[in-house]
């Protein structure tokens, strides 16, 4: 049921931190996933289970310094240790689902715990304003009430927040309305009806003007993305092509290990197959005249994209941790963006949808070869 | 110490059908050349005992420890030389065959590039046999016992012939009784006779058979392991017992279509209208209705059948006999009533059908070329309008009795089932078998077996047909008594396999299965067919299909994918060159 | 069953004689020999495969035929448990169930099986070289008179040809055996002599398949008068890639434009005293059909039948795909075929127009039915076993006898009991196998009794 | 000599399909009384070779379109589309009757078939202060023309206005501006005209930005739903709307109507579209209504002769008339009042009881007046 978490003079973060205390103390939970402040105003991903370290817990700081999927994802397992709860952005709740659908973790025993997500910063860029990027919660949270980029004095979200179209955390249990919020009103929360009685909430409905925030936030993002993949894509048809693209990649594997779809223990290209005798890169070479050394950069990227595009959530970490600075987020949402509609599937959406490579329909595909 | 290959090259003339297109010669000089080549040798005929000694003296004389012949396709000699390198004891699967026949001199004109594909073709052999490892065929012991599921005539045939051979059969039938659909018919075609005896004498034996245990009442609830050693839950009334088995017949039978999703035919609306298993029924006791006999009777065929827009596109088969069966019937029970068949083709296929549906219509009974399109009430009587397609006119036939010949449809829990066994289903909602012509009564899953109406329409006679065939396919592996496990299967690295279940969802074969607490897949090696797909799923590549591993098919694409026109190795190959004996 | 059959070929143990290589017979022989028993089994012919081998595609699926049997062939062939008496034919049968002595008489083919390798070399070679009608093709190719009915012969053995051998019917072939000097390996050898080998058998499977109706029978259809009315299993020689046109649907070189296909020609027809439906035509038609439609453009394909028996798994769906396709079925039984320049004519009331009709034809193709083979009654009075009315043997039991014959330990598989389909024999076949199997299992328990006893 | 090419034909129409069952002509209302025979056409155009006269044909122009044939065909064949697409080759040769000849005139001049001015279009419901249709209301109430025009069509509109603004119905008209929908243009074998219609049509509704929209003749519905190029409109018929509001309980009825009643299932909502349940559900709901069930109803309903066209067309066998056996089965099925929910039913059910002169047993009523009275 919706209902509304009182706000003492205007500290949203204060009420939020007094809630997820009361979920511990309450016992309806053992321990929560928050991020808690630290020294130089960062953020730092833990895992609570003492009400009183509530007090620094800053869920609302603009940055995301892993997917919280991951952490789930490891802290669960095949089956949760006990009741936890997890303060996760819509892009990190979408991941999660496909990482359940993929055997990786479970939603049982798991209470997922959603913020409207108005954005998100470098983490590099965050810890140099220590903390007050974009003007610090204050301004952060006013942009969120008018629908506003949060970014100001010459620092802009992460290009992925900028083109998300998920904002809301449709799929979690509890859901913080952030979009529209007055303070005054107290904060809009959906929360299942058994836990707002242990927790003594009421029903209480606040008229917020979040759909129509909401709109407006989804218009802008909409406009930046299709202009953004637009981008991408002209680039990939140039000349050189998508393996242009990828030039400057040093294969560091960051995008790899930072994306929460890639669960496998280890990598193909650093399994035992791909470390070649010295005849074999030779003969390559001798076979095309030149051979990109060492020759499985493109490689990796072809076959990364070929495993998680269905399931590429597009929460822009494989970008922010990229140090050649190449836009792999975005090169991989054109790409997924592409795979998804042809599969008519949307990662993160449903435990019930299948996932694409799952499903066999006899006359599926039937186009395949012929140009399009 | 490091294994070093030594590979004896054998390549074929195959009589004209190599040596015609392919300078035979040139290929066996280039292949001496090769890295682990020690002997290249050409021969007409390299499947003969000759030939075969060929390879057997160099095993020996020259220690080779990898053979490749260049020869026709494996599916013709693969056996043959596997047998003959285990003869002088080198592992059968440290042998490997380049198809330069089929693929090669068979579709290519006589000229360099068909030598030189040849030579690619050879080249890539020999690059995978320097990485072959020994591998093992295991057998697997079968239990000698088999589980048929379904008490009808299919079923019980099975169960019985198997009975017969000597082996332990549980029959499982859902139903209280045996006899399933045949046990609701009075008579057959096209002797006429009742079925009464007939199956009276099957259920009989089914009863009172030795080895065969018939539990009524009863379902299967698990299926697990594989052909030879089924392990299965079956609840029989409330309490529950576990039967080990080889092999698992299904006989799970049909559901007649229910006649009111065409309703325009007045099925369940008119009293007057019935269906044909309905007038059996009636056939065996009074022939009345709404208290009188009936003066006017008609018969609809295909109702239900060949009808797309009902989704059932396919024939079933019985109907038009049973039609002729049930209206001499009434010619014989009510010799003044008017019999009328409305047909669209008929269908008396089948050894004396033909003849008795000359003898149907000699009784009297008048078939009209037509498909019924509804029926509508007129005072106390039933209006069939239909055309007459032969007269080339709308007809409109008053009946107090209209049968309906009602198709065969697939039961309602066939998806159950299905899922139960992992058994595919064909378009018509029946269960699949392995090929249409040849295996009619195999599935895609090692060791079960379609009997009677569960894989589509049949009469009696065909069901009994299907039922002892599927017995007799049964009953091979419980006679050997040892199921040959392939060597060629797929194997997981624990180590890499992160549990995601992408292979077991692309398995057709039901191979793969998490292991219920390392969290990692594992392969069940019997079911396994070694066809691949699982390990092209894996994005971890954790999964290995034991003689065509990873490295061993990357080894054959290297040398396959190098275009430059393979040159004569300049300096003398280190290989003895021998020519044709 | 505690102790394990002693079976195998260590020629103790009960065997089974199935007589025919045909599919009923190759797959009769596989069950049994994978159950681990032993099999003779005796192919009149050169090689097994039987009339499944004339086919080109087959009907449901439109696998080709050849690629189907061609592995069962070499199983066969190869298989341990399985002793092959090829160009040889059962001549006696004494005993009784469990305990049947039979003589098989080997057939000379003045060619050493051992030797042979199949290389083609002496037909190449013969002076009769490509002038012998081969029977295989329906009498339409040509072949020596040393052969191979077709390249994928189980075994690849060559024969000579005794009525066609001018060695062997003149006594004299030129001055020197122009056959014997291109053999490589030395494996022609004119002084064979046939030979006569004795086999136990527990059980007998009569495989001996079926004739096909000779359509001269009915004349006004101009079969043998006209060179372009030809019969659905001439037409499935000319579609076969092995075949004398190598797959080109032509008897002149030219494409047929118009095609029409008579059904029912010697089936259903109490005139000619053949009452019985012939089951496969219906459905052999359809995919000849769409054999015609796949490889001649353009071509105007008609069907006249009386009724389109399509009642097998996905039968009816193949009869929607080919008229879907353009195929147009009318409802007439053809009366005549005339010949109006250089076109034929099809005359048929098209009943369901109500009028008389005449269709232009390019090429008439008649739907055969199946006979029972010419010499069914001699075999019926070598095995002992009942004929029916229509002279195919008498199962046991329309509905379930159907493999038993009259005679009890000789079973029925196949054609020779009834015209079916490939499925239907297939199943029929393994029925056999089972009723075969069941007997030997019994058997083999007698005799490990016996042994223990004695 | 009318000569028509017939291999093309056959293609466009997938005559190869067809077995020659005769389902289609055994359940054909027309073929008890005309030549029509579908099946028989269907063979004549697959044996024609290249030539197929259509002189002489008259009987094409008799099918009421009802689709007894296309709906019941076992191998999804549809003579019903082939009748209409040969007569459209008459229609191209300009040889069609003169009424025929009118209606498509009137309709490309005036936006309907009735020869009426279009200024007059939306004279019916001046007194009502319906609202124009804009952007944002919920429902575009398409009146029709036979409605919109017709004394005894517009009392089945003014009843259904009442319905609607009872039940509080946010919803508004076209007026004047509404055109016809071209439903019997295309079943009369104006193709051209049709889709020229449909394109206007749907740009009109694009342009109005129109989500969901109701109709008072199934005719209409059937064109909107199945014809037109797929828009995003949602089309409801007026009865499916009604039995959600009887349902919801936002429509309930306070007066009694003492009759019993019987309902003739329209061609269009019942054989073309499925829709039996919803009419019978709002007949249900009227109190002191008893609802007595003809034997040929609901996939079985007998054709009125009123569809296809043939509201312009006498046909070749006036003297037998489906309307006058329909009214004789209402009648000894003991009802009152001949319920139905299409304009041409109601027309042609109502001339066939005049001229059985049985006014005085039985009273033809359309779904939404029975509704309206009983408020």
């Amino acid at each position: 049921m919706k209902t509304t978490i009182p706000v003492e003079d205007g500290d949203v973060l204060a009420a939020i931190r007094a809630f997820l205390g009361r979920l511990l103390e309450s016992g309806a939970l053992e321990a929560i996933y928050v991020p808690l402040e630290a020294a130089g105003g960062a953020a730092v991903p833990a895992l609570v289970t003492d009400p009183a370290r509530m007090a620094q817990a800053n869920p609302l700081a603009p940055v995301m310094p892993i997917n919280g999927a991951r952490a789930v994802s490891a802290l669960t397992g095949k089956k949760a240790p006990g009741r936890v709860g997890a303060v996760l952005r819509s892009c990190e709740i979408r991941a999660l689902i496909e990482l359940v659908k993929l055997q990786q973790a479970t939603l049982e025993g798991l209470t997922m715990i959603g913020l409207d997500c108005p954005g998100t910063f470098e983490v590099p860029r965050y810890m140099e304003r220590q903390g007050q990027a974009g003007g610090g919660l204050g301004d952060y949270l006013a942009a969120a009430r008018e629908g506003r980029d949060p970014g100001s004095d010459g620092l802009t979200l992460r290009t992925a927040c900028q083109m998300c179209l998920h904002p809301a955390a449709d799929q979690a249990a509890i859901r913080f309305e952030l979009f529209g919020l007055d303070p005054t009103q107290g904060i809009p929360v959906d929360i299942p009806d058994a836990l707002a009685e242990q927790l003594g909430y009421s029903a209480a409905s606040a008229d917020g003007a979040r759909q129509a925030v909401l709109e407006k936030v989804l218009a802008a993002h909409r406009a930046k993305r299709d202009g953004a993949l637009a981008a991408v894509r002209a680039q990939m048809n140039a000349n050189g092509g998508l393996p242009s693209l990828f030039n400057a990649c040093i294969r560091c594997h960051n995008c790899m290990t930072a994306c929460p779809i890639c669960y496998c223990k280890t990598c193909l290209f650093r399994s035992a197959s791909f470390d070649h005798k010295p005849d074999h890169y030779l003969s390559a070479a001798q076979r095309k005249g030149a051979l990109r050394m060492l020759s499985d950069a493109l490689l990796f990227q072809l076959t990364r994209m070929n495993h998680m595009s269905a399931s590429c959530v597009g929460c822009g970490m494989c970008t922010s941790t990229c140090p050649s600075e190449i836009p792999v987020g975005m090169i991989f949402s054109a790409v997924g963006e592409q795979v998804q509609a042809a599969f008519g599937y949307e990662p993160g959406r449903s435990l019930e949808d299948p996932l694409p490579l799952v499903t066999f329909q006899a006359n599926e595909w039937t186009e395949v070869g012929e140009a399009k | 110490m490091t294994f070093t290959p030594r590979i004896g090259v054998y390549v074929c003339h195959c009589g004209i059908n190599i040596a015609a297109t392919v300078d035979v010669g040139a290929v066996t000089q280039w292949a001496a050349g090769l890295p682990g080549v020690v002997v290249s040798r050409d021969y007409t005929y390299m499947c003969s005992d000759p030939g075969q000694a060929l390879i057997q003296n160099d095993i020996r004389e020259l220690g080779l420890n990898r053979v490749v012949v260049a020869s026709c396709s494996p599916r013709m000699h693969e056996p043959t030389f596997r047998a003959a390198v285990s003869a002088v004891d080198l592992n059968p699967y440290c042998f490997e065959m380049a198809n330069i026949r089929e693929q090669c001199s068979w579709v290519h004109p006589a000229a360099e590039t068909t030598t030189q594909k040849a030579m690619h073709l050879v080249g890539s052999a020999v690059a995978k046999a320097a990485l072959l490892q020994p591998l093992e065929q295991r057998q697997a012991p079968t239990t000698p016992a088999a589980l048929v599921i379904g008490g009808g005539i299919a079923g019980m045939q099975a169960a019985l012939d198997i009975a017969d051979a000597g082996f332990e059969v549980t029959l499982v039938e859902r139903t209280s009784s045996l006899g399933g659909h045949v046990g609701l018919l009075h008579r057959t075609f096209p002797t006429l006779e009742p079925t009464a005896d007939l199956l009276g004498a099957i259920v009989e034996r089914a009863t009172h058979h030795e080895r065969l245990r018939v539990l009524t009442e009863a379902e299967v609830t698990a299926v697990g392991g594989f052909v030879g050693n089924f392990d299965v839950d079956i609840r029989h009334g409330h309490e529950k017992e576990k039967v080990k088995v080889g092999a698992i017949i299904v006989a799970s039978g049909f559901d007649v279509f229910d006649a009111r999703r065409r309703p325009e035919l007045g099925y369940g609306v008119y009293p007057e209208v019935i269906t044909t298993p309905e007038f059996e029924q009636l056939s065996q006791s009074e022939v009345k209705i709404n208290g009188r006999e009936p003066k006017n009777v008609v018969f609809i065929q295909c109702v239900g059948s060949r009808d797309q827009a009902l989704g059932h596109p396919y024939c079933s088969r019985v109907c038009c006999m049973v039609t002729a069966k049930q209206a001499r019937l009434v010619r014989e029970r009510l010799p003044n009533a008017r019999v009328t068949v409305f047909y669209m083709d008929v269908r008396a296929f089948g050894k004396g059908f033909e003849e008795f549906y000359d003898a149907t219509r000699q009784a009297g009974v008048l078939y009209r070329r037509g498909n019924p399109s509804e029926l509508i009430r007129r005072g106390d009587r039933v209006v069939v309008r239909a055309e007459d397609t032969l007269l080339g006119e709308p007809v409109e036939v008053e009946a107090d009795l209209v049968i309906l010949a009602v198709g065969m449809a697939p039961r309602a829990d066939t998806d159950a089932l299905a899922g139960l066994l992992k058994l595919a289903r064909s378009s018509d909602g029946f269960f699949m078998e392995a090929h249409p012509k040849l295996r009619p009564v195999d599935t895609a899953m090692a060791g079960i077996f379609l009997a009677g109406a569960c894989q589509g329409p049949k009469d009696i006679t065909e069901t009994i047909a299907q039922a002892r065939a599927a017995a007799a396919t049964a009953m091979i592996p419980l006679m050997r008594g040892e199921v040959t496990v392939e060597a060629a299967t797929s194997v997981v690295d624990e180590e890499l396999c992160a549990g995601c279940g992408q292979c077991a969802s692309i398995c057709t074969f039901g191979a793969l299965t998490l292991h219920p607490t390392k969290g990692v897949m594992v392969s069940n090696a019997v079911l396994c067919q070694g066809c691949g797909a699982c390990a092209t799923a894996c994005p971890s590549g954790a999964i290995n299909v034991r003689h065509f591993t990873f490295d061993q098919v990357m080894a054959q694409i290297n040398v396959v994918s190098d275009f430059r026109a393979p040159v004569f190795s300049a300096a003398p190959a280190e290989a003895e060159v021998a020519s044709p004996s | 069953m505690n102790e394990q059959p002693t079976h195998g070929s260590n020629g103790r143990g009960p065997a089974a004689l199935v007589i025919g290589g045909g599919i009923a017979g190759i797959q009769a022989s596989l069950d049994i020999a994978e159950a681990g028993f032993r099999v003779h089994l005796v192919e009149r012919s050169p090689s097994i495969g039987g009339r499944m081998s004339q086919l080109d595609k087959t009907f449901p699926t439109l696998d080709c035929s050849s690629c189907i049997l061609t592995p069962k062939m070499v199983d066969a062939g190869r298989h341990p448990n399985i002793d092959l008496y090829t160009y040889s034919e059962v001549v006696q049968v004494t005993g009784e169930a469990g305990d049947f002595h039979a003589r098989i008489r080997v057939k000379p083919r003045y060619i050493d099986p051992e030797k042979c390798h199949g290389c083609g070399l002496c037909a190449e070679a013969c002076r009769l070289a490509g002038r012998i009608s081969s029977d295989f093709n329906a009498g339409m190719g040509k072949r020596a008179a040393v052969y191979v009915p077709f390249p994928q012969a189980v075994p690849l053995v060559y024969t000579v040809d005794p009525e066609a051998c001018v060695y062997l019917t003149r006594g004299v072939c030129g001055k020197t055996f122009k056959c014997k000097d291109a053999c490589t390996a030395g494996a022609i050898d004119f002084d064979q002599k046939e030979v006569f080998v004795d086999v136990d058998a527990a059980t007998i499977i009569n495989a001996t398949g079926f004739d096909v109706f000779d359509p001269s029978l009915r004349p006004e259809l101009g079969y043998g008068v006209y060179p372009h009315v030809i019969t659905s299993l001439e037409f499935e020689r000319l579609a076969s890639a092995s075949g004398p046109t190598a797959g080109k649907i032509t008897l002149d070189g030219t494409l047929p434009k118009k095609l029409v296909f008579i059904q029912c020609v010697g089936s259903r027809d109490r005139s000619l005293n053949l009452p019985y439906c012939s089951r496969v035509c219906c459905m052999a038609v359809a995919k000849q059909a769409h054999l015609a439609h796949d490889r001649i453009p353009g071509a105007e394909i008609t069907v006249f039948y009386i009724d389109i028996r399509a009642f097998g798994k996905g039968f009816e769906e193949f009869y929607d795909r080919v008229r879907h396709e353009g195929v147009l079925y009318r409802r007439g039984n053809p009366s005549e075929v005339l010949r109006r320049g250089d076109r034929l004519v099809v005359r048929a009331e098209d009943t369901l127009l109500g009028e008389p009709v005449e269709v232009e034809a390019d090429l008439v193709v008649l739907a055969v039915g199946i006979r029972p083979r010419a010499d069914a009654q001699s075999v019926a009075e070598m095995l002992g076993l009942a004929l029916d009315e229509n002279g195919f043997f008498q199962e046991a039991h329309p509905k379930v006898g159907i493999v038993e014959s009259n005679r009890p330990g000789v079973l029925l598989a196949g054609c020779c009991q009834g015209p079916k389909d490939i499925p239907d024999t297939v199943a029929h076949a393994k029925a056999a196998a089972s009723a075969a199997l069941i007997q030997m299992a019994q058997t083999q328990k007698v005799m490990a009794t016996a042994h223990a006893a004695n | 000599m009318l000569q028509i090419e017939a291999h093309p034909i056959t293609l466009q129409y997938d005559l190869f399909d067809c077995i020659q069952c005769g389902k289609c002509t055994g359940g054909c209302p027309m073929a008890m009384k005309t030549r029509l025979n579908p099946r028989s056409i269907i063979l004549r155009l697959l044996t024609a070779g290249d030539g197929f006269d259509l002189e002489g044909r008259e009987e094409l122009w008799d099918c009421t379109t009802c689709s007894t044939c296309s709906s019941r065909c076992p191998k999804k064949v549809n003579p019903m589309e082939t009748i209409i697409g040969l007569r459209g080759a008459f229609v191209e040769k300009g040889r069609v009757h003169p009424n025929v000849k009118t209606a498509l005139e009137s309709t490309f001049r005036q936006g309907n078939p009735l020869t009426m001015p279009r200024d007059q279009r939306g004279a019916w419901a001046k007194d009502l202060g319906l609202k124009e249709y804009a952007e944002g209301t919920e429902f575009l109430y398409y009146v029709g023309c036979t409605p919109s025009y017709d004394p005894r069509a517009q009392k089945v509109a003014r009843s259904l206005v009442t319905l609607l603004q009872k039940a509080g119905i946010d919803f508004g008209v076209l007026g004047n501006q509404e055109n016809c929908c071209g439903s019997e243009v295309r079943r009369l074998g104006e193709q051209g005209l049709f889709e020229m219609m449909a394109e206007e049509n749907t740009e009109t509704y694009k342009g109005l930005g129109v989500k969901k929209m109701l109709t008072t003749s199934p005719h209409c519905f059937n064109v909107y739903r199945n014809d037109y190029p797929k828009n995003g409109m949602a089309v409801q018929h007026y009865t499916q709307v009604l039995a959600g509001l009887v349902e919801e309980k936002r429509l309930e009825f306070s007066g009694k109507l003492e009759k019993t009643i019987t309902y003739h299932d329209p061609c269009y909502l019942g054989k073309h579209n499925g829709i039996f349940d919803e009419p019978r559900a709002v007949l249900a709901a009227i109190p002191g209504a008893t609802l007595v069930e003809m034997d040929r109803s609901r996939q079985k309903s007998l054709c009125c002769e009123g569809g296809g066209g043939r509201m312009w067309l006498e046909g070749t066998n006036p003297s037998v008339r489906l309307a006058q056996m329909r009214v004789k089965e209402a009648l000894e099925a003991g009802a009152q009042v001949l319920a139905t929910a299409c304009p041409f039913c109601l027309l042609t059910l109502d001339e066939a009881v005049k001229h059985l002169n049985a006014e005085d047993r039985l009273q033809v009523l359309d779904i939404a007046e029975l509704a309206a009275q009983a408020l």
